[in-house]
């Protein structure tokens, strides 16, 4: 079991390592980062102070040298444009974005897995045709145009929920709907295709000619097989919700996120915010998955018990 | 279950312009109301992407400032020849959906196709030699899906500049993962196949077994992985002009269009109904037509 | 009373001395103050006494000013000529980079401050100063406690580069508000400061939080969520009107947007390419679409605020395609693309005006071609035209068109701008002579030259909108910097009801 | 005697398709009557109608009646609701399904799944319901049940996963218990368990047996009563003695006329021409590869130390208990595994070392074919390139003569011309397997290598397969090793047999002399356990007790000797 952890923790560790040491060196070639801090308007002498200043006239390798040290302090550097360290603003947006991911994947689960069951089992009535065309059509729309639409119908016309961070409950309304709309509409169809598969299975004849009734049938013997399926992809998809989704989220919702502060980072060249930004994301999927592998090893007993 | 074949159309093969159209009509009849109206939204769409030059109205670029943003016909202040009003420089929404809606089409099955090709690649190299190979892909694949695909749009059109072709790259790299674990685990289901065996045995050489044996029998999930895609990327692209990432301007784009249009929401919310209602059932049929494919992949499979 | 503005952006660093963005202006005007204070009430140059209550020229280069006392900081500390003397040293003699490198442009003349006694300094000058107050006016020598400062990190004696840094995210200034609150990016808040010298601030509290998307801006004001929101776009301004417990009010901005052009790029060389795409771009059609009409579109590089040296007589740029089009011939143009480099959200409506630009110069004959990219062009040799501003950091041509289009300044050295040394000598002229009349002309003859051989040319002056409650009475005074939030007394109220 | 279950005029269908027409049979009570007929002649499809299951199945039942006559009172069954059939099913009517495999539950513990019958039907607590199900499963007389109830069913055989199916099945004593291929999928020795175990409960629970299967040998062992489908129609209902002696309908008789027999003979040796396949010492090794573990150096061998010959033109037969090495076996002697050590000579070249291109040489002489039809023909290529392949692969054929050699070969295995155009799956089973023969014959091989050729099909259609093969080897004196666990076949087939037994060569010989004058106890085991399709002579095997080992544990290091002329057995047969 030991050596089954360590070498999990051990494929996660050189997993980060390549991304942090590729995105180190793409956004090195993605430009020079003191066009951004400084903006316009200084001349050529000024620029190259600046550059000195910064650190960002070493050679690429001392850069990496000194980004690799600057894990060691815990603090991963200082932020070219916030000047106070990296290690803060990142912990400041983990917890709204968490917030936001959990409600979103709760808010998920809670739908998609009853509408994914329902839509398998009437697969051939008009519950599961009405059921399906609401997945394709939630997976079908851009989410920021779900965002605004919803903004503009219950926060701009009707008034009706608060749009602006991430204060009371009520704020988490209409970011978790948009967040979590095409996550959604894919898992209830691959709940629903995951169901589908179980629903053919013997074992459910099995079941079935016991005598039991067809709830049991369906959420014992049924569900409890097709959550395994269910638990492998959402760990998949809980990384793209993570990151690409929130980003727009957070910036229609003014939500103090991570996905925000990726991209603003990104487009401002704070490199040093990126590059741990992208750590934090990667460090949560990996994580995320890691538990989902766990969770499904959990819920598979063959897994659980196949290597003993 | 006795020994006479089952029944088969003949001549399918030796004819096939024929089989392609009894094919079509076959096709049709086996849908379900949901599925053909898919079908028709997508032959529509397809048709007029194609011949957008030709049903538009207007120039999708030519501007006429004194008549920016326009409503579309039948609202107060319409101006003639505007069917769905104008944009907040005064060009036709209407052409520029036309075209918008053409360039869309060709970037999303471009990104679709490099990322069928690289990912698929990866995937079928990964899954037939294993061993260290499929450890660093796969590696690569575990590293993808930990960053965050925006980020990495976002670098490479800094790194590379925002032209059309670098976007098509971005989009095409868009999705290889999927690609290559699909393929991979494909790969490898097949690879334990009686019918791999049989090859080998009859002394099929390597090359012969990845290109003959394995990848026709990956086309199916590969084209089911190609359909939702196609409407992944559609989706994508909009997002990164949400960014301000995306196609750029003047140049139009569905996702381009409700990007950069939606500060006109509250305003002028023609500029963004109009390529969000196409984007909309762009992918909706794309994704209705790509659930189907797969339920009669999985129809094939089931039958033995 | 406390306030909610929602802004678009907000800074991630507050520091008025190494600051000269458009987002930083937004905050420092309530926090710290300068030695000089200027009536922001009119465009009108009025100088009035600040954190200094007198200031007489002792010698032609040397300056005495009395300080006020009984001045306190935020943090309790009193204001002596010490605190005074760091803050302008930090600049003048700035050993900080990003200090050297925001006073080379504007403080280059100044070379130290001096004290007298507790509350007296002295100021040197290395040249004859024809724009004191102006100087003494500006952002950057706005005063900071030095004590409080220099203990921030390592030796509490000395001003390190990392008290700076650390200064930049807990400012301490002796304003109307204090910062109690300020998350980079994020949030600012600010409450009264009761020990503030001057008149009582009428806000208890006001907090700025960031609200990037217009849609949800507009719409956090419509959900009472903010009180007050910046950055409405012209388009915007119906929605607001629309709504009867709303208003906007907008004020023109002391900037211009302006179109920069390579005049070393060997596709442009000729100034006559220059003059055309300059001619062929019709100012009043982009300021009737893109901004209602309520933007100005000048002859000149001149504003208002400048006061004595406002010059709209002079007729520098102008519309004119058919002497765009004979120009284009007589140099040979044949067709060859001109790209239009363009941020896609800095400016307002620069991407649409970028886009509007390409189309009037097809209309003369010029194939243009848009180039959006966040990525600043205006050092790269490629670059051929893009937009960018030339905003008013004081009220002086100096200030605006002087910074960005010195010898050595930024422009050239960027390698998009030459001068030469008759350029220089005006350029002298302009900037010292203590005659205003002597600096008019010097200024004109830079303009001849420009029109001569253009490297930019002014769109138009745009207007900012803020939109908030009705029953909020805040706009943007005339006489001061672009952006600034101003809450300080006599600036907002509130209408009783 | 009163019937239990009386089914009138039944039919059932699937959409437009009839899957049972007018089907009408009684189980008496304490009986078993056995439903016989091929694959898809509707036996699943009755039995799902008693239980009224045929409708999840996507069927429905188009006309007839089905009535229950126990103890409690007469029911039809095809007039309950679904609450009146919850109370049926588990409890008065109960099921075994063909797969103990895939019937049960794999994410539950066995104790969960058997206490569900008896908390739904016996309202036990949760505890008693355990308590029960440990007792029920001692009853099928599985050993350490106590163990049994924790585990989860991939942690137990196959044997073992039919008899929990069983005491199931069993738990609420039904009156009627419906036994759908129980043990088709299990080893002949398992087999025998299971049936044995089946009539002990029977007699000891007083219940009537509703037995499904399509092995005649089966029928003869367990049945009172025998009802003959075909094409969802009875053909013959008869007693079992008479069916056996005197089928009346023609298909009855030409069933029976398929099924192989053990001891009606084997094809005599041809000439001797010398050895065609000569393997000596040969021990094939597999890493073990834990999931969780990453053990290493843990190692199975799963050929010992095996030697056999093969003469030309002779067919050798494999046969032994799933799982003992045969297939590891058969693709070793093609190196399509690589043998860890021993040699392997082929047409008396030695090919234990080629290399890649030595390869393309062997396999130019030596073929093989698969058990599984459809999964060894790439669905994806047209039968003209799937018969050919091997042919191109060696160069024997160009691209233009392709067509006409697949012609040629879909005629030689007795398939009609026009057929190089259409796909796998437009085959049925047989023909399927016949194209797979076809294929390994396109290169005029001297060797072909069976593995489990006709396991997969029907009795009629293996019948035609094997004399297919019988008819080949004839013709172009081409040589099989041909693998089965099925006795009666590999007879059938083979002039030579070789038992094989855990991963050796226990006894082998002439096919007559190993059937007739078999030495190894193992050997001996596995023919006893063969059912007889022949009434009169029924196995009275004790209970085996499936824990013990059925055969003893092979010492290392022991050799063949000589028994009798060309046979050999394994020295520890004492
Ligand atoms: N789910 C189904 N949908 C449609 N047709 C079916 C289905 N199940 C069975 N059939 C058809 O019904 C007929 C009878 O099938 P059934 O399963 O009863 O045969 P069987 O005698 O049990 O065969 P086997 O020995 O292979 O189990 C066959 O023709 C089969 O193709
Ligand atoms: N690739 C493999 N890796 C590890 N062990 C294997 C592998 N293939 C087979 N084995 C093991 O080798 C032994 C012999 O397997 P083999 O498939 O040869 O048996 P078999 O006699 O053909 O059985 P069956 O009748 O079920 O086909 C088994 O214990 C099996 O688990
Ligand atoms: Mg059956
Ligand atoms: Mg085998």
């Amino acid at each position: 079991m030991w050596r089954h952890v360590v070498r999990t923790l051990t494929k996660m560790v050189v997993t980060l390592f390549v991304i942090v040491t590729l995105v180190f060196f793409a956004t090195r070639m993605s430009g020079n980062s003191i066009d951004y801090i400084i903006g316009e308007s200084v001349t050529q002498e000024d620029r190259e102070l600046l550059t000195r200043y910064y650190g960002l006239d070493a050679s690429i390798w001392t850069q990496y040298l000194k980004f690799l040290g600057s894990f060691l302090d815990g603090q991963f550097g200082l932020s070219f444009l916030e000047r106070r360290p990296v290690s803060d603003i990142v912990a400041e947006r983990v917890w709204p974005s968490l917030q936001l991911l959990l409600s979103g994947i709760g808010l998920t689960l809670l739908v998609s897995i009853p509408f994914g069951i329902a839509a398998a089992i009437y697969r051939k009535s008009w519950i599961g045709s009405a059921i399906m065309t609401f997945a394709f059509a939630g997976y079908a729309l851009p989410n920021f145009v779900l965002a605004i639409l919803m903004v503009l119908v219950f926060a701009f016309t009707l008034n009706w929920l608060p749009l602006v961070g991430n204060g009371t409950p009520w704020h988490f309304i209409m970011p978790t709907i948009a967040l979590s709309g095409a996550l959604i509409a894919a898992l209830t169809r691959f709940t629903r295709n995951a169901m589908l598969d179980v629903l053919s299975q013997d074992y459910m004849r099995t079941a079935r000619a016991k005598g039991l009734p067809e709830r049991t049938v369906i959420l014992k013997h049924g569900f409890r097989n097709a959550s395994i399926t269910i638990l492998s992809v959402l760990g998949l998809q809980v990384a793209g919700l993570a990151a690409a989704g929130s980003v727009v989220i957070e910036s229609i919702f003014s939500w103090p996120g991570i996905g925000d502060l990726l991209v603003s980072s990104a487009i401002q060249r704070d490199y040093p915010v990126l590059q741990f930004a992208v750590l934090a994301v990667a460090l949560a999927v990996v994580v995320i998955n890691a538990v989902v592998d766990i969770a499904y090893a959990y819920a598979d007993p063959r897994i659980r018990l196949g290597g003993a | 279950m006795s020994d006479t074949a089952l029944p088969v159309r003949h001549g399918a093969a030796n004819k096939p312009g024929h089989g392609a159209l009894a094919n079509l009509r076959g096709i049709w009849r086996e849908a379900n109301w949901i599925q053909r109206l898919a079908l028709l939204i997508a032959a529509i769409l397809l048709i007029i992407a194609i011949f957008a030059p030709l049903v538009a109205p207007h120039e999708p670029t030519a501007q006429s400032l004194i008549f920016r943003l326009r409503p579309p016909i039948g609202f107060d202040r319409f101006r003639d020849g505007y069917l769905l009003g104008t944009d907040e420089l005064g060009r036709d929404v209407l052409a520029r959906c036309l075209y918008g809606l053409q360039l869309t089409l060709a970037l999303a099955t471009m990104g679709a196709c490099i990322g069928l090709v690289l990912g698929g690649g990866l995937g079928l190299v990964s899954g037939i030699l294993g061993g260290l190979v499929d450890d660093v892909i796969m590696g690569a694949v575990d590293a993808q899906i930990a960053i965050p695909f925006t980020l990495i749009a976002l670098l490479m059109l800094a790194v590379f500049g925002s032209s059309l072709e670098v976007m098509v790259l971005v989009l095409g790299v868009y999705g290889w993962e999927q690609y290559a674990r699909i393929v991979r685990g494909e790969v490898r289901k097949l690879m334990q196949m009686p019918f791999i065996e049989a090859a080998r045995a009859a002394g099929a050489s390597g090359g012969r077994i990845a290109f003959r044996h394995i990848l026709p029998n990956i086309v199916s999930p590969l084209v089911v992985q190609f359909t939702l895609n196609i409407s992944n990327i559609v989706l994508l692209e909009s997002t990164l002009s949400f960014l301000g990432i995306g196609v750029q301007p003047p140049t139009a784009t569905l996702g381009s269009m409700v990007g950069i249009g939606r500060d006109y929401m509250p305003t002028a919310p023609w500029i963004v109904i109009a390529p969000a209602i196409m984007i909309l059932l762009v992918t909706f049929a794309v994704q209705i037509l790509g659930d189907w494919l797969r339920d009669r992949v999985d129809v094939r499979l089931r039958n033995r | 009373t406390e306030l909610t503005i929602g802004a678009a952006n907000v800074s991630t660093y507050l520091d008025p001395g190494r600051d000269h963005s458009n987002v930083g202006s937004q905050f420092y005007y309530n926090t710290f103050d300068t030695l000089v204070e200027k009536d922001h009430d009119t465009t009108e140059t009025k100088w009035l006494p600040g954190l200094a209550t007198e200031w007489k020229l002792i010698e032609p280069t040397v300056m005495e000013l009395k300080l006020r006392q009984g001045v306190r900081f935020h943090n309790g500390e009193d204001m002596t000529a010490d605190d005074v003397v760091f803050s302008l040293n930090r600049m003048y003699q700035a050993t900080f980079t990003p200090y050297k490198v925001r006073a080379r442009d504007r403080l280059e003349n100044f070379k130290a401050a001096e004290k007298v006694d507790d509350y007296t300094i002295r100021i040197r000058v290395a040249r004859e100063e024809p724009l004191w107050e102006t100087l003494l006016n500006l952002q950057q020598v706005m005063i900071i406690p030095e004590e409080y400062t220099k203990g921030l990190t390592g030796d509490p004696k000395v001003a390190e580069d990392d008290d700076y840094e650390a200064f930049s995210l807990k400012p301490v200034g002796t304003g109307p508000y204090k910062v109690t609150e300020f998350v980079p990016g994020e949030r600012v808040v600010w409450e009264r400061f009761d020990g503030f010298w001057g008149e009582k601030a009428p806000l208890d509290k006001a907090t700025v939080k960031r609200m990037p998307e217009t849609a949800s801006r507009i719409t956090a004001l419509k959900t009472g969520e903010a009180d007050l929101i910046t950055n409405v776009a012209p388009d915007q301004l119906s929605l607001i009107e629309s709504d009867p417990t709303l208003k906007a009010v907008s004020a023109p901005t002391a900037l211009f947007h302006v179109m920069i052009m390579n005049v070393n790029h060997p596709k442009l060389k000729d100034p006559r390419i220059r003059q055309a795409l300059s001619l062929a771009v019709d100012r009043d059609t982009l300021n009737d679409a893109l901004w209602l009409g309520k933007a100005i579109v000048p002859s000149t590089h001149t504003l208002k605020e400048f006061g004595a040296l406002y010059m709209p007589q002079l007729k520098t740029f102008e519309y004119n395609p058919e002497k765009a089009k004979q120009l284009l011939m007589e140099a040979g143009y044949d067709g060859f693309e001109v790209t239009f480099d363009t941020d896609p959200v800095y400016y307002t409506n620069g991407l649409l005006a970028a886009q509007a630009i390409t189309e009037m110069w097809a209309a003369v004959g010029v194939k243009g071609k848009v180039q959006v990219s966040d990525k600043w062009s205006g050092n790269s040799p490629d670059l051929m035209v893009r937009n960018w501003s030339n905003p008013m950091y004081f009220a002086d041509p100096f200030g605006s068109f002087g910074v960005m289009w010195a010898p050595h300044g930024p422009s050239e050295s960027e390698g998009r701008f030459n001068t030469d040394e008759a350029y220089a000598k005006t350029w002298e002229r302009f900037r010292f002579s203590k005659n205003v009349e002597a600096r008019k002309a010097a200024y004109a003859e830079l303009m001849d030259r420009i029109k001569a051989d253009p490297p930019v040319l002014p769109l138009y002056r745009p207007f900012e909108s803020w939109a908030m409650n009705k029953n909020v009475n805040w706009s943007p005074k005339p006489g001061n910097i672009p952006y600034v939030l101003d809450f300080r007394a006599g600036s907002i109220s509130f209408a009783t009801n | 005697m009163s019937d239990l279950l009386s089914v009138k005029n039944l039919h059932v269908a699937f959409g437009s398709n009839e899957a049972v027409s007018d089907l009408s049979f009684d189980v008496p009570a304490r009986r078993t009557l056995a439903l016989v007929g091929e694959s898809g002649s509707g036996k699943s499809a009755t039995a799902l109608s008693i239980l009224r299951l045929i409708e999840r199945e996507g069927g429905t039942i188009t006309g007839g009646s089905i009535m229950l006559n126990d103890g409690d009172g007469t029911v039809d069954i095809t007039a309950l609701d679904e609450q009146g059939l919850q109370r049926l099913r588990g409890n008065r009517i109960s099921m075994v399904f063909q797969e103990p495999m895939t019937s049960l539950n794999p994410v539950l513990t066995i104790g969960d799944q058997m206490s569900e019958v008896f908390i739904r039907h016996r309202n036990m607590t949760k505890r008693e319901a355990y308590d029960a199900s440990r007792q029920a499963l001692d009853s099928v007389r599985i050993p350490e049940a106590a163990r049994r109830v924790e585990q989860y069913p991939h942690e137990l055989s196959g044997g073992l996963r039919q008899r929990v199916m069983i005491a199931m099945a069993l738990a609420c004593r039904p009156k009627l218990l419906i036994a759908d291929e129980p043990s088709t999928a299990l080893d002949v020795t398992t087999q025998a368990e299971i049936l044995d175990l089946l009539r002990d409960l029977q007699a000891e629970i007083g219940m009537a047996v509703l037995f499904i299967t399509h092995d005649m040998g089966v029928v003869a062992e367990i049945a009172d009563r025998v009802v003959v489908l075909r094409h969802g129609r009875k053909v013959e209902d008869a007693n079992v003695e008479t069916l056996f002696a005197a089928p009346k309908a023609a298909y009855s008789r030409q069933l029976m006329a398929a099924t192989p027999k053990l001891g009606s003979g084997s094809p005599a040796a041809p000439p001797p021409r010398g050895n065609i396949l000569e393997v000596s010492g040969m021990t094939t090794r597999f890493k073990m590869r834990g999931r969780m573990f990453s053990g290493h150096g843990a190692t199975v061998d799963a050929v010992k130390n095996v030697s056999l010959v093969l003469g030309k033109g002779e067919t050798l037969g494999l046969v032994g208990e799933s799982g003992c090495g045969k297939s590891t076996l058969a693709r070793s002697v093609l190196r399509l595994i690589e043998p860890a050590s021993g040699t392997i000579a082929l047409d008396g070249n030695d090919v234990t070392n080629l290399g890649r291109e030595g390869l393309r040489g062997l396999r130019r002489h030596a073929q093989m074919v698969f058990q599984d039809p459809y999964a060894s023909l790439n669905p994806r290529l047209a039968v003209h390139e799937l018969v050919t392949e091997p042919a191109r692969i060696h160069n024997l054929v160009s691209s233009c003569d392709q067509r006409e050699l697949a012609a040629e070969l879909v005629r030689s295995v007795g398939l009609e011309e026009d057929v190089i155009d259409r796909f796998a799956h437009q085959f049925s089973g047989g023909q399927r397997q016949r194209l797979c023969i076809a294929r390994a014959m396109s290169v005029k091989p001297k060797l072909i290598v069976a593995d489990e050729p006709v396991s997969a099909l029907d009795v009629s259609i293996a019948r035609q397969v094997t004399d297919l093969m019988l008819e080949l080897q004839q013709r172009e004196q081409v040589s099989f090793l041909f693998i089965s666990h099925d006795i009666a076949v590999v007879e059938r087939v083979s002039q030579r047999i070789a038992v094989m037994y855990a991963g050796e060569i226990v006894e082998t010989g002439p096919a007559q002399s190993i059937l007739n004058d078999p030495r190894h106890p193992y050997t001996r085991q596995l023919l006893a356990s063969v059912p007889r399709p022949d009434p009169a002579r029924r196995r009275r095997l004790g209970h085996a007790n499936p824990a013990a080992p059925s055969a003893p544990v092979p010492r290392a290091g022991t050799v063949l000797f000589e028994a009798a002329p060309g046979h050999f057995v394994r020295e520890d047969a004492a």
